[in-house]
């Protein structure tokens, strides 16, 4: 049913997506705990730059990261005074443009569930001699989980479904940028139909029981209790 | 009368000065859509309101009179694109042939052969010079040529194949190292037009078909770096 | 009662200085309004041992001295030293997580993603001791809450979420606890078994606790040491028998008007249930609580519950008369009512009479008379 | 006190039948374990006027029943009438916001959105009856909250936001109020403001207020009727003087039992700023709180407060004494004590005595006695 | 600075963006608040439907529409059976197919917003005669604005930024359908990467000030309490 290119595209984007919702988690968590705590004048500015990438359009975003990451640009300089080399055709560049695209899609859920806490469970944690990562860890965490489930599949689903950012900076290179949504868009733009069904179906397949059984679990633990009449 | 026409991304500016130029003397108006020759095709399919098809090759135009969507008679190949290979960088190379051989590089530019008439041009290219493995580790693809010339552009590919037209300001390729690509390397890349079933009867696009074969046409043409027949 | 296991390990054996040191310093003002501020300012030594109690008017910012000690308003000013050490001065802040202490919140404040076993787990895991199954025990039977221990708290009750908030505080083992109106939301009945805990943890361990009430008895009963808020304003403080005697006390309290006296137990009365205790006024009979003799206990004797009388009756059913001389005659706020301070030995008493019984008894500062004390009046 | 403007508008004009009836069942089980379930059943009839008390241990499902009686426990299966309008039976349920009542919550309820007076506002705008200025106020100053309405409520102490809940639930003029223990965050001066104040809607509105509360002192003063609950069943409930004077209630109100006496004013002591009323029983002097002569008065006897003794004293400060007659002796729960009821003319008394005392002053059934009451201890 | 075509592109964007936000809102709001309450068992398949779109690259998605909407799509017998004809290369078609797209952006954060409220005040207004939609614009929308905001900022700005859907359903259709992300789009196939920059970075401060304000406004509304010590 799959080709060899289409099963190593979906490998490629099922990696992908995983590292970057790992590392936008890591890395939104923390912003998004600012920015719901912070009585900051900063607070407008870093909020807006967070969801700036929203409002451009993959291609356009692309474009300029294609640019800004070029051995020209001032992040391309940067990773080649590292020793690192450009990142533009490498699977690592792609992971470092989705955390730019998707960034927003996981910092503004978060963001919104620690500010709907309010503060009382954190001072009830200090009070029982929870430091900081512990209150995180054990308090924040699991009352904002809804946040933060919501942050992970929204995070995740962009990536996968990335495309325009990925054309722009990734270059086609089977096993190395040539994500699932590329090799359909290349199916749908041969004209080969069949070979598109086949490969977006199997995303909706897998899409549909990843969701539903994350939704269908978090649905489980929650407190159930049966209230009968009579 | 105002019709809208289909037009591959790659002719996007030529096309803009050809329907300036027409819109002057006619007094019929052309809206144009650019996009993807393969997309336009779905959206054909799909009754996408379009008089007229550029297309960026000539299997899509084949395909859609396969389908009954348009008529043979009305087919004619509007451009004939020319394929270089450019660098962004000064001097790196005037004989593109030896450059490619000695693998001194560290990406190599080309439009998805599956997609684009001038990736699989430089797919033949390659072949043809015996090239192709030992480049085929250093090719990035961009979906179509604008792409593959925005990777080369940029620096992020030293060099790649794109379409004269690309590169080529007012006659004259403005800066870079490039090596036009004999044409005996490669089938002629043909870009064919149709009228589509929809504007059969329409005047509009009748006079915009008849302008395309003027001559003022073929001019714009040529200076934008494609052969025309 | 506690086993001697789990008082041991309440107990801190580390030397300490023998008071708390609060100094504080706060204001909200709201932006929009100037007039419309709170400040509260505090300065005030409680001993490191017993029960505090801290009264006020709603709003007079008994919470939010709580807050400040536990380093929850960190734009307060001030100093704070707990048994020796230093929470907070001028340059110093010790945050939250770090002090050594148990709060319960006035409001809700159960963790909702953990069952009531969760919460408790959750102090236990934090404690600044190691788990005592004896004390854990303990708590459960005391508060009640052995068999919630596996619902939420949106399962449970009022009362019940603020017993298991109760437990919770305890479990964590502090060198303090600030208590606010732990109480307030518990029946008579429940109360009756949380309180004689409460003063086991005052009279067993020697960590000090400090109580917000407006529960006169709950009070009374407890606390060893009083501070009292108007407004942000300490308004009096000191032992609970010296603050609750004066006279000139304002006037919310009336109603629990009354004095502690330490007495000890001289004998007991197996058939009647009954024990004697000794102070320096005389003799008094109350209940049989299970103290044994010479034993030291407090007993409280509110104003409303002494009558006096000119002779010592005998045919009454109220058994504890003591022989007492008039020292100070104040009117009540109240036009119908006097309270009147008594001397019985080294001791006062309060009594509060109708100004018309003082006439009709021609009851003047230095007259001797008996005063009648409803032995069941005895709180403890 | 309240202007006879506001007083009208709360009057309800329409003519009703005279009771509440409700009969409710209800069950919370828990999935993973069968035996922790709680379950409330409930049938009863109580006075669509005046104030109904609801007692009973902290979880006997006092919260749940208001739920239930407010409409927020769409599982309940039940009957539900108020004052002749049907809110639930078996076919119908009427969801809770077309049901005509104010509900002050035993947590908070206020709305974080808005300041105190936009939580007002809220009620007013959708009030059953038109705005009233004079209401407005009145409930305002009871409340003591006109400083705080620029405030939301997390600038409000715990007390502070449970009185704008209160003024709230007041200013939505229902058919029925529904409170959960409104005064159990308040301190004793700020009771004694919002007390007389229930007391006067209790007299001069005739919607029934059900009333929850562990606190016997405000239950007595205030309530006509009550219920007592006891693990969701109905263990006792009718007038709040016979409730009270039964000798088998269970021992969770020990501390308060006593009897409610209705009485009229006879003469007022301007002098002593005493008053004297009468009952069938007897005289009794008490505080005058400024009602008038010949004007119905209801004063409350705790057992605590009562001394029995062989002959009338003259010398003593106790200015009650009433002759009766014991009719019942019932061992207390403390093994030192004794609950002896006692008849004076038609009313009963009871009296808490030391068994001591009984065999002492060999009280037996049938004994002619004087029952001595301290005046200042009668509630109001 | 602007080009007419630019002009025109920019005032579609912003008609698209604005009706599709409204529309989202109006028709996200009542299925999150569905979400947020019910014990249905098809919660969690409703949830993973309305979340499914976020995982198929938008040209794929935009591909499917084009055939669902399309003369012999069921959505296309629909609107043909309704007289509308058919939906690609219309504005309406654009605005159909963006709000699939986005509904997820919307749903999300207003469904996050609804639960951590519980229902102490909702039960709360019910007792103060408020009925159900009276609770939902003077209760649950203000208590649960920052989820609704985010939801307007997440719809709007995805919608603006939007691309491969809107070339795939609209065609690039001068006017009708080639909105800004469209427009770019041909500056840089035509190479003409000056009016590029020109658009995008009016793109990028437009979004700006309007994040921006959003944020601050926001920061304003909030109760702002001054503490000093001493
Ligand atoms: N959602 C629920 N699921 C399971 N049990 C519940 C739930 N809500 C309440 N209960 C239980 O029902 C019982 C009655 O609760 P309720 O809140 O009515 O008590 P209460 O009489 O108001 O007590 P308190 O004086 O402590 O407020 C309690 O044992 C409580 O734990
Ligand atoms: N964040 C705040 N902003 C403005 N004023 C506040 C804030 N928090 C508390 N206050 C005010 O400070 C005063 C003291 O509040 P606090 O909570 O300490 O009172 P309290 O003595 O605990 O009262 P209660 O017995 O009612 O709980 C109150 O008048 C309150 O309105
Ligand atoms: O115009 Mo093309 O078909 O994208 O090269
Ligand atoms: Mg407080
Ligand atoms: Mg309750």
């Amino acid at each position: 049913m799959f080709s060899e290119a289409d099963l190593s595209a979906i490998w490629l984007t099922l990696k992908l997506a995983t590292i970057v919702t790992i590392l936008l988690m890591i890395i939104g968590t923390p912003i998004a705990w600012w920015l719901a705590r912070t009585h900051s004048p900063f607070k407008g500015v870093i909020s807006t730059l967070v969801a700036l990438p929203l409002v451009l359009p993959p291609t356009v975003l692309g474009f300029y990261l294609l640019l800004a990451m070029g051995p020209n640009g001032f992040i391309g300089q940067f990773t080649q005074a590292l020793g690192l080399g450009t990142l533009p055709f490498t699977f690592w560049g792609l992971v470092v443009a989705s955390i730019f695209y998707s960034m927003p899609f996981v910092v503004q859920p978060i963001q919104n569930a620690i500010e709907s806490l309010g503060k009382r469970p954190l001072e009830a944690a200090a009070t029982l001699r929870a430091g900081p990562w512990d209150s995180f860890f054990n308090v924040v965490l699991p009352l904002a989980k809804p946040g933060f489930i919501t942050a992970a599949i929204l995070g995740f689903a962009h990536t996968v479904g990335e495309f325009g950012v990925i054309l722009m900076i990734g270059g086609n290179i089977p096993d190395e940028t040539r994500v699932v949504s590329v090799q359909i868009y290349d199916h749908v733009e041969a004209l080969d139909y069949a070979q598109a069904h086949v490969l977006s179906l199997s995303m909706i397949a897998f899409a549909f029981i990843v969701l539903f059984s994350l939704y269908w679990f978090q649905g489980k633990r929650g407190v159930k209790v049966m209230k009968l009449g009579g | 009368e105002r019709i809208t026409i289909a037009v591959a991304s790659n002719f996007t500016a030529p096309m803009k000065s050809l329907v300036a130029a027409f819109e002057q003397t006619s007094k019929h108006k052309v809206r144009v859509a650019y996009g993807s020759s393969g997309k336009f095709y779905a959206q054909i399919k799909q009754g996408a309101p379009f008089a007229l098809f550029f297309s960026a090759d000539q299997a899509k135009v084949s395909a859609l009179i396969a389908q009954g969507l348009a008529d043979e008679k009305s087919r004619f190949t509007y451009a004939v694109g020319r394929l270089v290979l450019w660098s962004n960088r000064d001097n790196l190379f005037l004989d593109g042939q030896h450059f490619l051989a000695t693998d001194n590089y560290n990406k190599l530019a080309l439009a998805n052969p599956r997609l684009a008439p001038y990736g699989s041009a430089a797919l033949e290219v390659l072949s043809s010079l015996g090239l192709l493995q030992q480049s085929k580790a250093k090719w990035v693809q961009g979906e179509n040529i604008a792409q593959t010339y925005q990777f080369i552009h940029s620096g992020n590919a030293e060099l790649g194949f794109v379409a004269l037209s690309q590169v080529m300001r007012t006659g004259k390729v403005a800066h870079g190292s490039y090596w036009q690509v004999p044409s005996q390397l490669h089938q002629p890349i043909k870009q064919d037009a149709i009228v589509l079933n929809s504007a059969k009867n329409s005047a509009a696009a009748k006079a915009f078909i008849s302008f395309m074969h003027s001559k003022a046409a073929k001019q714009i043409i040529a200076q934008y770096g494609y052969e025309h027949v | 009662m506690m086993s001697n296991n789990s008082e041991a390990t309440l107990t801190k054996s580390a030397c300490q200085t023998e008071h708390i040191q609060l100094a504080f310093n706060l204001s909200y003002h709201r932006q929009d309004n100037a007039k419309d501020s709170f400040s509260l300012s505090i300065n005030a030594t409680v001993p490191a041992k017993g029960i505090t109690a801290i009264f006020g008017h709603s709003g007079s910012g008994k919470t939010t001295l709580l807050r400040c000690i536990a380093g929850l308003e960190p734009s307060a000013k001030g100093q704070l030293q707990i048994a020796g050490d230093t929470w907070q001065d001028d340059n110093y802040f010790m945050p939250t997580h770090k002090r050594s202490l148990g709060y319960v919140f006035q409001e809700a404040s159960l963790f909702d993603h953990l069952t009531a076993k969760g919460n408790l787990d959750f102090a236990i895991k934090r404690a600044d001791k190691p788990f005592d199954q004896a004390l854990y025990q303990k708590v459960l039977m005391i508060m009640g809450i052995e068999g919630l221990l596996s619902r939420f708290p949106s399962q449970l009750s009022g009362g019940e979420r603020q017993r298991v908030a109760i437990a919770r505080a305890l479990l964590i083992q502090p060198q303090i606890l600030l208590m606010d109106e732990p109480l307030a939301a518990l029946d008579l009945a429940r109360k009756q078994e949380i309180l004689p805990y409460l003063e086991k943890l005052r009279d067993n361990i020697d960590i000090p606790i400090l109580y917000v009430s407006h529960a006169m008895d709950e009070v009374a009963r407890l606390a060893d040491h009083t501070l009292m808020l108007e407004k942000g304003q300490l308004i009096a403080q000191g032992e609970v028998s010296q603050v609750f005697s004066r006279l000139d006390l304002p006037g919310q309290f009336q109603q629990d008007t009354g004095v502690i006296i330490k007495a000890q137990v001289l004998e007991k009365d197996e058939q009647w249930h009954l024990m004697r205790v000794a102070f320096s006024g005389g003799d008094l009979w109350l209940k049989d609580s299970g103290e044994t003799v010479s034993q030291t206990v407090r007993v409280r004797v509110l104003a409303r519950d002494i009558s006096l009388a000119l002779s010592a009756q005998q045919d009454s059913s109220i058994l504890n008369r003591l022989q007492a001389s008039v020292i100070e005659i104040k009117e009540d706020n109240n036009e119908a009512l006097a309270l009147v301070r008594l001397q019985v030995g080294e001791e006062f008493l309060l009594a509060r009479l109708t100004r018309r019984s003082l006439a009709h008894l021609q009851i003047t500062v230095g007259k001797q008379v008996w005063a009648q004390v409803k032995s069941v009046a005895i709180v403890y």
